[in-house]
């Protein structure tokens, strides 16, 4: 059963980090600030999502994994507040001059 | 080399870059902004000197870190008076590198 | 592998600071050094130093970023900001600064053995206070005074802020703080996260007893809630002549000093605890202190007054 | 498995790290405070791995920190901005 919960763990933090390479590749290489946004919601969502979801079977007692998933349940309202706000403010060209 | 030993010379290389900021910066803003990365410096090496001093059963010197906590407040209430004086300063339509202030209507006769 | 990730964690630090000074738009600047501020945060994690890590992150990343954005949002763009001047001067500094930074390397190079260390000092006393968190221990025990001149400070602070009002303005509502486009998302998140954001602080005063965390943390947390309700324009900055807010900056110093003098009859001197009661005089005077520092950090944002006050 | 969150760790922060790039690239404010809210996401991540790595639940409380916090630069930004009428001042 251990095992099992490793292995899963193993899985999940990986897809993590794949989805944190995808948004940093995402934010490097995409050619305007919209696209670029959306490869950041990639790793607020599913990169930190996957983490946080891989580490709930390590966790020592309820209290971290509810901290855990308050984590992510805040990353995930700040993170996408935050893109509306920065596409708002892109769109009205605020971000050139 | 330790990982201390590492977060301490680049502790001071924070302070150097501040500093050469702090001096070259026309502009009072960017003033501000350096003296902020002089104090970063200056508490990593206090970090630095609480991590070395972990005895007594401790992961490190806990003086060092209130004093850092206690300094990391007052840097932040020394900016916060810095940048109302600055904003005042450009209100008063005194001359600097800033340009000239904005008009707020409230400051109209 | 270790000493790798370090060497990284070094080199983007740097890449921020030198940003800093280099960025040509001051705005730039400022991201810059949020950046660097959350990098600092995750430094001191690394040092095992949790209660500065929060206090990085909460007043790094947040208060102090959001102070200078608002200062650059208040001052007219203009090109000529990031220009440095002239090569040769350039030059001149950096060499003296690159000796400063040299004799700060060479004394980090040549530590006393050994490590100088307050530690047992600290230790002989955790019995007596009954807190498990050492940091509490040194700020409102072993070191209160310390903590009180700070607080002090925290209060000067704020008058000379807000002793930069023009006459006229005296105890009227600092300038507001909304955006300059309302925004529809800015005000959902300023209803949803503000309850949450109080819960957490509070959470974060009371651990501070035995765990990472306590006052300043819990504190500017609890402020920066305040500012994004203000900054959603759910509610103007309040008249600086409000005697309740004035009561509320003043409360915790206050107790602190109160609970200080009574220890010249109550225990050994200023600011001694008499024994047994360590405890729920510390918890008493953390949560008035964290109190105190949030309106009084909220206010030092919101600056100085900008309005007439109501008739 | 504690090595493998560790080296997890490590992975987060040169791939959060490298998106500073971003930062100096620009070319516009939004794209630079994006590098700073990616670098914050990142900080939580790295935060949760090493606290239960490292089994120090207390670091988990500096991720719920930067959490709460993730969009308070964002806001921050645009308080102000090049081409409107009023920039944070009175009305």
């Amino acid at each position: 059963m251990s095992l099992l919960l490793d292995l899963f763990t193993i899985v999940a933090v990986s897809g993590g980090l794949f989805f944190f390479l995808a948004g940093t590749v995402g934010l490097l290489r995409f050619p305007d600030t919209l696209t670029r946004l959306h490869a950041l919601t990639k790793a607020d969502n599913l990169g930190l999502g996957l983490i946080v979801l891989g580490l709930l079977p390590q966790c020592p007692d309820i209290v971290s994994a509810l901290k855990l998933v308050a984590i992510w349940a805040l990353v995930q309202l700040g993170g996408a507040t935050a893109s509306q706000l920065i596409a708002e403010f892109a769109r009205r060209g605020g971000g050139e001059r | 080399m330790t990982p201390a030993t590492l977060y301490g010379l680049c502790a001071a290389a924070l302070v150097a870059i501040g500093l050469f900021g702090l001096i070259l910066h026309p502009s009072p803003l960017r003033k501000v902004i350096s003296f902020n990365l002089v104090g970063s410096g200056t508490f990593l090496f206090f970090g630095v000197a609480a991590r070395r001093g972990a005895v007594a059963g401790f992961l490190g010197d806990p003086v060092p870190q209130a004093m850092v906590i206690t300094g990391i407040v007052v840097a932040f209430a020394a900016t916060a008076l810095a940048v109302a004086l600055l904003l005042r300063m450009l209100e008063s339509g005194a001359p600097t590198v800033d340009g000239p202030p904005e008009q707020p209507d409230d400051l109209s006769p | 592998m270790s000493l790798a990730v370090d060497l990284v964690m070094v080199l983007l630090i740097l890449t921020a600071a030198v940003w800093t000074i280099l960025a040509r738009d001051r705005r730039d600047a400022v991201i810059a050094f949020i950046v660097l501020g959350l990098l600092l945060s995750l430094v001191w994690m690394r040092l095992l130093a949790v209660d500065v890590a929060l206090t990085e992150a909460a007043v790094g990343g947040g208060a102090t970023g959001l102070v200078l954005l608002r200062a650059c949002a208040r001052l007219l763009p203009v090109e000529a900001d990031g220009a440095l001047p002239g090569l040769r001067l350039q030059v001149a500094v950096g060499v003296l600064c690159a000796v400063v930074g040299a004799c700060l390397a060479a004394v980090i190079l040549s530590p006393p053995e050994p490590a100088p260390s307050l530690a047992p000092a600290v230790a002989a006393h955790m019995e007596d206070v009954g807190l498990k968190n050492p940091v509490t221990v040194v700020l409102l025990a072993y070191r209160a005074l310390d903590t009180l001149l700070e607080k002090v400070v925290l209060v000067l602070g704020l008058i000379g802020v807000w002793a930069l009002a023009p006459d006229l303005f005296w105890g009227g509502r600092p300038a507001s703080l909304r955006a300059a486009v309302p925004s529809g998302t800015l005000t959902f998140l300023a209803r949803v996260l503000p309850p949450i954001g109080v819960l957490i602080g509070i959470y974060l005063v009371w651990n501070g007893a035995d765990h990472p965390g306590g006052t300043f943390q819990g504190g500017t947390v609890l402020a920066a809630m305040w500012l994004l309700v203000m900054m959603a324009d759910l509610g103007d900055p309040p008249e600086t002549r409000a005697l309740r807010l004035r009561r509320l900056v003043a409360v915790g110093p206050a107790l602190f000093i109160a609970v200080g003098l009574a220890g010249f009859g109550m225990a050994d001197g200023f600011l001694s605890y008499p024994p047994g009661y360590a405890k729920p005089i510390i918890v008493a005077v953390e949560v008035a202190l964290a109190l105190s520092i949030a309106v009084i950090l909220g206010l030092m944002v919101a600056g100085p007054a900008a309005k007439e006050p109501d008739q | 498995m504690a090595e493998f969150l560790f080296a997890a760790a490590a992975i987060v922060l040169v791939l959060t790290g490298l998106g500073l790039a971003r930062m100096l690239w620009g070319p516009s404010p939004a794209d630079r405070m994006m590098a700073a809210q990616l670098l914050g996401t990142g900080g939580g991540a790295i935060a949760v791995l090493v606290a239960i790595a490292g089994d120090m639940t207390a670091v988990l409380d500096i991720a719920l920190t930067l959490a709460l916090l993730a969009a308070f630069a964002a806001v921050a930004l645009t308080l102000g901005e090049p081409g409107s009428k009023r920039r944070g001042g009175e009305e």
